[in-house]
């Protein structure tokens, strides 16, 4: 093998949509055997890229050469066929299909008359399976898998092919850190099989773990290659944003008030049990552990969207029963939810429209709304919060995800609510956005708002939160504060190892 | 449940055995598409009324909601139950003949109501009984000259037509009879246009609006049944264009009321009733072996305001 | 996953279980309030369900694919009207009338082709224009029922032919050919959905359609072809039906399309996509020909049946949604 | 900068697409028809249109807040046979809340069907709209509905009578479309029932009742079909079980024309009130020009295709679909 080489080359593409020039001269290369970090800010032209990589756009200029070999990708099988496959951040798996279907979506093998060789499907895929060491089967629905095993499908469909290039886009957001371990291993396997590896991700903990190069975009432009030992966090920061960032632990100087919100031995069936915790007021709790360790579904317990099995809430001192999220607004309860697009966001409607969607009913002048008292809160949110938009009539759909989480939070702080419950803050969003956020929750809680942070970042929970509650499995495990919680700790607790719950 | 008497006597039926099917026999009816108007729903009680009043007769009474597939599906289960013989008021006049056809060789004798089967299943009834639709169409087209020649207007007279539903047979002969007959009995007069108002007093009002305002001259509507001459004379009376002479056919109450204010011209007397007993009658004549004529049209007289004494005001 | 699995086998096995009951209780409701001395669960008669399931049974089984996908087709009922007009007018082409009973295939190559050529244009245009099939469809429900009025004006369209009705009227093994044209479908599209790629794509599509896209799924021609399909199966349908009855009137097949929705939806299939079964809608089927057939055996009437089977769809859905529930910790949303 | 030009032309014609096309009907038509843009053919057409109008009205908002209403020609039917029975039986002062009130009744039925049990709209209303035509036979035992002393109420006037010259059902429709715009644009139930649409699970993350914002819709539309009820019944005094049948069909047609998306989340009354009138003056317009009536149907299947067509066009900026 020569490995001077590179597996897959770039050179100069550019992308140009009306008005727009998303791609501007783009070059690196990718070797043989090597994880090759791909970074940027949202809409740096990370995703553009490798839509032209995967043979969804075609580049108005450039080219690409795959072993040397100058190429041109039409559409996403002749990427495949040519051994350069991409993994979606978002999972593109059929749910009703089988694990076998899902892996050979699109090429299943056939026999006479378009019928499927189920056969050598499953042999196939069981080979396949193999490598990957996973404990479910051909024939598993996969819907009936957990997120991580269906990463893993996902994964299984890029060795359906020889690869030669891999691309990884944000493949750990939904992974928790045991399976992130199996990822890095199959990452790992493909290495020494001397695949390329492009891999696109914001957790800088990850790049720095796995990764061999960073390639940095800013603006639609590369803005340069670093080897990963030779660099540091700040340095690739800089390159990315043009400045550094501020990702130290944190130490509230402000006095905490009362106790705000107080949760004993809440349960609700089998999602969480006999949770207790409480947050003050200026205080910023924060939530840590695995995806599915039952943080998000306490949140959503609180804000009234679940019923709980057993335990009490209480509202400064008093016992509350929540039943809906209208009742949990009513008690001074915000849940800026995880899921932004989803949850957040009715994407179709304006900003402003967004942001006094919860109190709307209560900004009528007569029996309408009236657009002046509208408009002073989303001016006054918009100042705050330094929400970048052209307007107001900007449809919500069209702004960045941090102006987008800027929107969701503007929502609720213009309700002025006591408990402020965060999910996932920052996922999806940019390392420049990402701080003005932190500080935005540090601020708040200097306010005196009650804020609970719920994240699976472990940096920024270190960052932001004054006391830290670890969760596993549905269980609270350990309740830490900022002097004596370390990262080996909170692994520990979260990874359900430690002993001692009473502390 | 209307059916209880008849449901009585099937059980008893069920428990002696086949003892009593030589006296008593079992008439299936299929219909055409009871609730669209009154006609049929009117239609449908009297049977079962006349059905109940013989103590010989059992009567299974199955409706085709419109649907030709649905129709035959029904004519099947008749013949599949093995009724003594079956009255079938056809949602179209030719697509039953092979169900029909299927009744005459499994030996039950067919009666076509209402509205009568093409001339090719003729081998295959035993009789049609109801009335003549294409005659009706003539006598329409008779009152309108007839009215016309009254105003003196039988040379330059202008009439629109509002016909049925497309596609049923009903529609189709009525109009057939009246294109036919007008040129014959009114020479002179023109017939502008036909649209279908397809049974409905909404439908054929908007129709009737258009009209009146494509024709600054309408002398005539014929309407292919009461209900929607009611409507046409809706939209004249709300356009405020008076001296139409409005002439339908199937009289019904609503006709009936428009003739006795003045309004409405003209129409054709046409009991359901008498619709329903004469095709129960010839079904029962017919499994008694009595001579029946095969075309056995009950009375269909014109009613106009002149004569309108003579009838009683339609209970549908 | 036992507990989904649970869950799924009464899903699929709801509707011969609906099935059951209405054969028990119109068994024992006839014994009492029927007029007929003839059982309900007469072999005789339970064939007939079968035949009398076809018109309805094959298009719905064509829906199924449809709604697989994620689509529906509200264009059937006109598509069965044009190509019972296309197979019975082209019978009294000169051409045709000299070929004699050679005519007959013949009528029924244009009269599939119809079918297949309205299915094509719906494709077409959904692939195409990238406009939602719902609206697509409802749409060429209007346009297409206007061609069939063009075609004939409000006249009936009629060629009553001794073979066709004789062919028609065939039994085989005691079943009539419109019984073996409805069991051939359901083979078919069994074997089609659940053995062949281009079934498996539709569930793929249907599940998640930018994943197919990703996969290379061709996923606008697959919709063609899919129209297509049942473009084709709502002229089989038609020619089958009109083989035995040798006349259409312009207005029939109105409303069909929303039988063989139903029928579809009591078998299961999600509107949604991705989730359904042949299997399934043909017990939609003849579970809704055996609830006509069982309310006309027991002498219920018209409004009663519109009553029965409204309500029924709805009880139908509930039960489904109550299955799905997580129970007391689902998300209140 | 001609491209952004074409694209900005292509957009304001994506967007007024509806209205031009409407504009250019109107002329079309009064080209080939001098009497097409006589006052009172335009106020007859106005006023046939009515029923349908104001139906469509209240199925906007039952699309907007993102589910179907299969189920409005069959309810209309209902409302029209019973106001008009009760007329006689109760007099029309105490018929006609009577009728309002069981036609909200079977609204509310829906309405709970498809807001508290969440279930699907297309499939409840397709199975109501059997269901209730099989109340309304019931109701009326098959018979046609006829007020016996026509000439001799006031029941004819929502239908029939002017005031200053302009045709009752004019002013109803009117009247509902202006209040029933305003509730929707500017009032804050408006602003929920497009959250609602548009995004349900964020409208509940909001604190907006998602199952009681939808139960209302339905009682609009309910509400909306009840007076369509009225003005048909009182127009003709007299009816059939039939009326309204298939009307749904057309309402949707005329929502969807008026560019509201059937996922939920948009559409105006304004523009419904536009689509509805264009339906109304293609088949005014049509028959005036002497053609037979189904071409009318072709011409509405053309206009509804490329209406969505440019609109989702201009949305994403390309005529041709992206699926391959």
């Amino acid at each position: 093998m020569n490995d001077l080489q590179p597996v897959l080359r770039l050179e100069g593409i550019v992308k140009t949509f009306p008005g727009v020039r998303a791609l501007d001269g783009v070059s690196f290369d990718l070797r043989p055997g090597e994880v090759h970090a791909l970074m940027g800010e949202n809409g740096a032209g990370k995703s553009t890229l490798m839509k032209v990589l995967g043979g969804v756009l075609a580049p108005n200029a450039g080219q690409i050469y795959v072993a040397e070999k100058p190429v041109s990708m039409t559409n996403p099988q002749a990427a495949k066929a040519l051994g350069v496959v991409f993994i979606h951040q978002e999972l593109s798996l059929a749910g009703e299909l089988s694990v076998a279907e899902n892996i050979f979506l699109g090429e299943l093998p056939l026999k006479s008359f378009g019928r499927v060789d189920w056969k050598k499907l499953y042999a196939d895929t069981d080979k396949i399976l193999k490598t990957l060491n996973v404990s479910f089967n051909a024939r598993t629905r996969v819907g009936d898998l957990s997120i991580a095993n269906q990463q893993m499908v996902e994964i299984g469909r890029a060795l359906t092919v020889d690869p030669r290039a891999v691309i990884f886009d944000e493949p750990t957001a939904s992974l928790t850190d045991a399976e992130k371990v199996v990822l890095f291993e199959v990452i790992a396997d493909l290495q020494t099989r001397g695949v390329g590896i492009i891999y696109i991700s914001h957790r800088m903990e990850e790049i720095f773990k796995i990764t061999d190069r960073i390639s940095v975009l800013r603006d639609g432009q590369y803005r340069g290659t670093l080897n990963t030992a030779e660099t540091d966090e700040d340095k690739v920061t800089q390159l990315m944003i043009g400045r550094s960032l501020d990702l130290s632990r944190n130490v509230s100087h402000h006095e905490m008030g009362d106790i705000a919100l107080e949760v004993r031995g809440l349960s609700c069936g089998h999602l969480f049990e006999d949770v207790s915790f409480n947050v003050r007021k200026g205080e910023v709790l924060g939530f840590y552990g695995l995806v599915g360790a039952g943080r998000t579904e306490i949140a959503e317990t609180i804000f009234g969207l679940r019923t709980p099995s057993a335990g009490q809430i209480l509202l400064n001192g008093q016992e509350v029963q929540i039943n809906s999220p209208i009742e949990a607004i009513r008690l001074g309860i915000a849940l800026v939810p995880e899921d932004r697009k989803d949850q957040g966001l009715v994407l179709g409607m304006n900003c402003k429209d967004n942001m006094t969607l919860p109190q709307i009913g209560r900004l009528t002048k007569g029996p309408f709304v009236s657009d002046r008292a509208e408009l002073a809160i989303f001016d006054k949110y918009r100042d705050k919060l330094d929400i970048r938009t052209p307007g107001w009539r900007q449809s919500v759909g069209n702004l960045s995800g941090g102006n987008q989480q800027k929107i969701v939070i503007g929502k609720w702080l213009s309700m002025h609510p006591e408990v402020l419950i965060v999910d996932e803050p920052t996922r999806g969003i940019d390392v420049g956005s990402k701080s003005e956020i932190h500080n935005l929750i540090r601020d708040l809680a200097a306010q005196g708002f009650a804020v609970i942070v719920i994240s699976s970042e472990m940096p920024e929970v270190l960052h932001v939160s004054d006391r830290i509650v670890a969760m596993f499995a549905g269980r609270v495990m350990r309740e830490f504060t900022s002097e004596d919680v370390t990262e080996d700790n909170l692994i520990q607790a979260i990874s359900g190892l430690t002993g001692d719950k009473a502390a | 449940m209307k059916m209880t008497i008849t449901a009585a006597l099937a059980c008893t039926t069920a428990m002696f055995g086949v003892v009593a099917s030589a006296e008593t026999m079992t008439i299936g009816i299929t219909q055409n598409n009871v609730g669209v108007d009154s006609y049929q729903t009117t239609y449908e009680r009297a049977f079962i009324a006349a059905a109940e009043a013989n103590p010989d007769v059992n009567a299974i009474v199955l409706d085709a909601g419109g649907d030709v597939a649905r129709q035959l599906a029904q004519m099947e289960d008749l013949i599949q139950q093995q009724v003594d013989a079956i009255i079938i008021w056809p949602t179209n006049g030719e697509a039953v003949i092979p169900a029909v056809r299927r009744a005459h060789s499994a030996g039950i004798p067919v009666v076509v109501t209402n509205s009568n089967i093409a001339e090719q299943g003729f081998d295959f009834i035993a009789a049609f009984s109801g009335p003549d639709n294409v005659t009706q169409g003539s006598r329409s087209a008779e009152i309108m000259c007839e009215r016309f020649t009254e105003l003196g207007i039988q040379d330059e007279a202008r009439v629109v037509q509002i016909s049925g539903q497309p596609g049923y047979t009903t529609a189709i002969e009525r109009q057939q009879g009246f294109d036919e007959r007008l040129p014959e009995v009114c020479p002179n007069v023109t017939l502008v246009e036909t649209q279908p108002g397809n049974w409905n007093r909404e439908r054929s009002q908007q129709v009737m609006e258009a009209f009146l305002i494509q024709y600054d001259d309408i002398d005539g509507v014929y309407a292919g049944d009461d209900n929607m001459g009611v409507g046409a004379l809706n939209a004249a009376r709300a356009a405020g264009r008076e001296g139409i002479t409005f002439v339908g056919a199937t009289n019904f109450a609503v006709g009936y009321d428009a003739m006795a204010e003045g309004d409405y011209w003209g129409s054709i007397y046409q009991s359901p009733v008498d619709d329903a007993e004469a095709a129960l009658q010839t079904a029962i004549d017919v499994l008694n072996g009595e001579e029946v004529p095969f075309l056995n049209y009950f009375d269909t007289p014109k009613i106009t305001q002149d004569n309108m004494g003579d009838f009683t005001k339609p209970v549908f | 996953m036992a507990m989904h699995n649970s869950k799924d086998m009464i899903k699929q096995g709801g509707i011969w279980v609906f099935i059951l009951a209405e054969l028990v209780f119109f068994s024992i409701a006839g014994h009492y309030w029927s007029v007929s001395n003839q059982a309900f669960m007469d072999p005789g008669n339970m064939l007939l369900l079968l035949k009398q399931s076809a018109p309805i049974g094959i298009i719905a089984l064509g829906m199924t694919i449809i709604m697989i996908n994620g689509n529906i087709d509200l264009s059937v009922g006109a598509i069965f009207a044009l190509s019972a007009v296309v197979l019975l007018d082209s019978l009294s082409w000169p051409f045709m009338v000299a070929l004699g009973d050679w005519a007959l295939p013949l009528a029924w190559g244009f009269a599939l082709l119809t079918g297949v050529t309205l299915g094509a244009i719906n494709g077409l245009i959904v692939w195409k224009t990238g406009i939602d099939a719902f609206i697509v469809t409802l749409a060429s429900m209007l346009g297409f029922r206007g061609l069939v009025f063009m075609y004939n004006g409000e006249q009936p369209t009629s060629n009553l032919n001794w073979t066709l009705v004789d062919f028609a009227e065939a039994q085989v093994l005691g079943l009539h050919t419109a019984s073996w044209f409805l069991i051939g479908t359901v083979v078919v599209l069994w074997f089609v959905t659940t053995r062949t790629n281009h079934g498996r794509n539709a569930y793929a599509i249907g599940n998640n359609r930018e994943a197919a896209v990703n996969a290379g799924i061709r996923v606008g021609p697959h919709f063609m072809w899919n129209f297509m399909l049942i473009g084709f199966l709502a002229a089989l349908s038609a020619v089958v039906f009109y083989s035995e009855s040798g006349s259409v009137n312009p207005n029939d097949g109105m409303l069909y399309e929303l039988w063989a929705i139903t029928a579809v939806v009591l078998g299961g299939t999600k509107l949604a996509g991705g989730y359904g079964s042949i299997i399934g809608t043909l017990g939609g089927v003849i579970a809704i020909q055996l609830l006509r057939k069982g309310l006309g055996h027991i002498g219920a009437d018209t409004q009663t049946v519109n009553l029965v089977i409204g309500l029924i769809l709805i009880a139908v859905l509930f039960l489904d949604r109550q299955l799905t529930r997580k129970g007391k910790e689902e998300l209140k949303i | 900068m001609t491209v952004l030009t074409r694209q900005n032309l292509g957009s304001f014609l994506a967007k007024q697409g509806i209205l031009i096309a409407f504009v250019l009907f109107m002329i079309g038509f009064a080209m080939v028809n001098q009497r097409f843009i006589a006052m009172d053919n335009i106020s007859g057409v106005i006023r046939s249109s009515a029923i349908l109008g104001v139906i469509a009205i209240g199925v906007t908002f039952v699309v907007i807040g993102g589910n179907l209403d299969l189920s409005v020609g069959s309810m209309m039917s209902f409302s029209t046979i019973v106001v008009l029975d009760l007329h006689d039986k109760i007099g029309p002062g105490l018929a006609i809340p009577a009728m309002f009130a069981l036609t909200l009744l079977l609204g509310a039925f829906i309405g709970f069907l498809v807001g508290y049990l969440k279930l699907n709209s297309l499939i409840v209303t397709l199975g109501m709209l059997s269901a209730i035509h099989g109340l309304t036979l019931t109701w009326s035992g098959g018979k046609n509905m006829d007020i016996a002393d026509k000439s001799g109420t006031w029941f004819s006037f929502f239908g029939q009578d002017r005031i200053m010259g302009i045709p009752v059902p004019i002013l109803i429709f009117a009247l509902l479309a202006a209040v029933l715009a305003m509730v929707l644009s500017r009032t804050s139930f408006g602003r929920k029932v497009y959250a609602v649409g548009g995004n349900g699970q964020a409208a509940t993350f909001s604190g907006i009742p998602r199952a009681r914002i939808v139960f209302m819709t339905y009682l609009i539309s309910a509400f909306c079909v009840a007076v369509a009820g009225l003005l048909q019944a009182s127009r003709s005094l007299g009816s059939q079980n039939t009326v309204g049948q298939g009307l749904e069909l057309q309402v949707l047609a005329a929502v969807i024309l008026g560019g509201a998306s059937l996922l939920g989340g948009s559409g105006t009354v304004f523009k419904t009130v536009i689509g509805v009138l264009i339906l109304g003056f293609i088949q005014n317009g049509l028959l005036l020009a002497g053609l037979d009536f189904y071409v009318q149907y072709m011409v509405t299947w053309a206009i509804i295709i490329l209406a969505v067509w440019l609109d989702i066009a201009a949305k994403r900026g390309h005529l041709w679909s992206p699926i391959a």
